[in-house]
C-alpha cells in the first residue's frame, strides 16, 4: 500500500490590476494570479454593489480574454460604487485579493481616435499644416453622452521630443509655424472628462515641399 | 484603488450622481428633439397634425410646474419624485415605440437607432433618478406613482393617418416632458448641489 | 343731399410670423398685417391655452413694439400648447390669419452672451489665446432655470472661413494655434437646450506680438 503524499501549496494571493470603460456603457477588470502553488488553480470574480450586501458573480469570464472580467450594458451600472475582489482556489486551498473600487464614471478610457490626416495648406493669412482626425468608432462615441476631449504629438521626423498640444473638443488644428522641405510626424490621442488618455492613435506623416 | 472617490463609505457622492443625471437627462431631450424633428419632416408636413396634438400627453395627469416660480416654490423631495412619476410613466411606450417604429413605411435608420437609444438612456436615468431619491428621501422610494400609458391601440391603427398621428403625438409628447425633466434636474443640482448659485 | 358712398375693402389676412422667447420666462409674437383695404385697421391678437376651452387677448400690445404681443411672466407658461389666431377689423370687415401654435419651451432664443474678451497667455504648456465671456445678463442661469451652450467663430483678419468651435456650457475657451504676429477676430453666440442660437455677439480683436 502506498501514503499518498499530497504535495504543492494554497495559491498565492491574485491582484486586481485594473479596469476600464470605453464608453462608459460597458466595462472590464484584469487581474494578476499569485502563484498557483503547483496545483491547478480556478479564479472566482465576486463583486457587491454599493448598498448591498449580496454578491455577485462574474457574468462573463471569456469574452476580454484571460483572467479578466466584462461587464456588458446590462450588468454596468453608472450610478454606484463596485467593490471587486477575486479568490484563487487549488486544492490545498483559497485566497482573496484585497478589494478593489470602481466608479465606471471614473474608469472611462477611450479607444484612440481615428483616420489622422495632415495636409498643407497655403491661404492669404499664412500657410499651415491642417490636421483632421474622427472620435474612436467604437461604442458609438455619441456627441452629448461621451465628451472627448484631444491631444496632439507633432515633430519633425529627426526632431527629438514632441510638440504636445491640448486641442480641447475640436477635431482639427493648424499648425502656423511649419518649415518647407521638412517632414512632419503626428499623432492623437484622447480622453473623457473625467476619464484616463487613449493609447496614441498611429502615427501619420506628410513631406512639405521646399 | 482605495474608495475611487475616498469617500469613507465609498458611494458615489449625491454631486456626481445629479452631475451624471443631469448630463443623461441633456443627452435624452436631444435625441427626443432630434427624433420629434426628424418625423415631423418626414411624415407630418401638411398634416395637421399639430392643432390635433393638444391635451394628448399620458402624463397631464401628473401635476407639474409650469414655470420658474412654480418650479422654485415646490419642496425639492416633491420635485424628485415627479421626475421619477414622469420617467416611469415612459418606460412602456418607448418599450413599444422601439418596436413600433420599425413597422412606419421606409423608416430611416436614424428614426429608429434614436427610439432605441432613447429607450435605453431612459432606464439608465431611471436607475440614477432612484438611487438619488435613495439618498435624498429614501422614505419615498416606496409608492410608484405613474400615469399608465393607453396608447398602444392607436400606434397600431390600419389607417395610415390615424397611426402616424398616433407616432406624431407620442413624439410630441416626449420632447415635452424629456424637456420638462431636464429642466428640474437642472434645477434640482443647482439648488442641492451648489446652493443655487450655478 | 349727397349719397356716402363708402370706398375701401374688407382688410388683408394678417400672418403670424414668429414668437420668441429670451430667457424661458416671458415671450413675445409678432405678425405681419394684411391689406388694410384702404380703410383703418385695427387687429386683435387672441389666444386658447392646452386643455383650456376659454379664449384670451394679448395681455400687452406695446411693450415689444408694432404687430406685436408681449406676454409677461403671469402670463407665461411652458410645456403647454398655446393656439394664436390675430384677427384684422375695419369698416368693411374682418380677417383672421391662420391658426399658430406655440410651446415656450420650443421658442428660446436667448440674448448674445457679453464681455467677450481675447488676450494672448504663454504658459510652459504653451501659448495660446485665452477667450473669456459672460452669459447674457437676461436670464437665470444661477438658478439653473436656463442652461446655455456656447459656439465660437474665430478666424485671422484676413482669413475667409470662421474657424466654429462649439465649446459646451464653458464661458472660456484656449486658442492653441494662433500665428505670431496675427490679427484674430473672434465672436460668440449661445442657444438653451436646443433652442434656436443667439445673435451673435459684437466681434473682438486682438493684434498678437511677432
Amino acid at each position: 500500500r502506498y501514503i499518498q503524499l499530497r504535495s504543492g501549496q494554497p495559491p498565492g494571493k491574485p491582484e486586481i490590476l485594473r479596469c476600464r470603460s470605453p464608453e462608459k456603457e460597458t466595462f472590464t477588470c484584469w487581474w494578476k494570479p499569485g502563484s498557483d502553488g503547483g496545483l491547478p488553480t480556478n479564479y472566482t470574480l465576486l463583486y457587491n454593489k454599493e448598498g448591498e450586501r449580496r454578491y455577485y458573480e462574474c457574468p462573463d469570464y471569456t469574452t476580454a480574454g484571460p483572467n479578466s472580467c466584462y461587464f456588458d450594458k446590462k450588468h454596468t451600472s453608472l450610478w454606484i460604487t463596485y467593490n471587486f475582489t477575486v479568490k484563487a482556489i487549488n486544492e490545498m486551498g483559497s485566497t482573496v485579493s484585497d478589494p478593489y473600487y470602481v466608479d465606471v464614471a471614473n474608469i472611462v478610457q477611450p479607444d484612440p481616435p481615428e483616420n489622422l490626416s495632415l495636409q498643407f495648406e497655403k491661404k492669404v493669412y499664412g500657410e499651415y499644416l491642417l490636421l483632421n482626425w474622427d472620435p474612436p468608432s467604437l461604442g458609438d462615441v455619441k456627441s452629448g453622452w461621451l465628451t472627448l476631449e484631444y491631444e496632439l504629438h507633432i515633430k519633425p521626423e529627426e526632431g527629438q521630443e514632441w510638440e504636445k498640444i491640448f486641442v480641447g473638443q475640436r477635431t482639427t488644428y493648424k499648425m502656423f509655424s511649419v518649415n518647407p522641405g521638412e517632414r512632419y510626424i503626428a499623432q492623437v490621442r484622447c480622453r473623457s472628462d473625467h476619464g484616463s488618455w487613449s493609447e496614441w492613435s498611429p502615427q501619420s506623416f506628410i513631406k512639405l515641399q521646399k | 484603488p482605495i474608495c475611487p472617490n475616498g469617500s469613507d463609505s465609498c458611494q458615489v457622492s449625491l454631486g456626481d450622481l445629479f452631475d451624471r443625471a443631469v448630463k443623461l437627462s441633456h443627452y435624452i431631450h436631444s435625441l427626443s428633439a432630434e427624433i420629434f424633428n426628424e418625423f415631423d419632416e418626414r411624415y407630418a408636413q401638411g398634416r395637421g397634425f399639430i392643432a390635433k396634438a393638444v391635451n394628448s400627453c399620458h402624463t397631464s395627469s401628473l401635476t407639474t410646474p409650469e414655470d420658474k416660480e412654480q418650479a422654485q416654490q415646490i419642496h425639492h423631495e416633491d420635485l424628485l419624485n415627479l421626475v421619477l412619476s414622469v420617467l416611469r410613466s415612459w418606460n412602456d411606450p418607448l418599450l413599444h415605440l422601439v418596436s413600433e417604429v420599425q413597422r412606419i413605411k421606409e423608416v430611416p435608420d436614424t428614426i429608429l437607432w434614436k427610439a432605441v437609444e432613447i429607450e435605453a438612456q431612459n432606464k439608465r436615468l431611471l436607475e440614477g433618478m432612484e438611487r438619488i431619491v435613495g439618498r435624498v428621501h429614501p422614505a419615498d422610494l416606496g409608492n410608484e406613482v405613474y400615469s399608465r400609458w393607453p396608447g398602444l391601440p392607436a400606434l397600431q391603427l390600419a389607417d395610415e393617418d390615424s397611426r402616424l398621428f398616433a407616432f406624431y403625438n407620442l413624439l410630441h409628447c416626449l420632447r415635452r416632458d424629456s424637456h420638462k425633466i431636464d429642466n428640474y434636474l437642472k434645477l434640482l443640482k443647482c439648488r442641492l448641489i451648489h446652493d443655487s448659485n450655478c
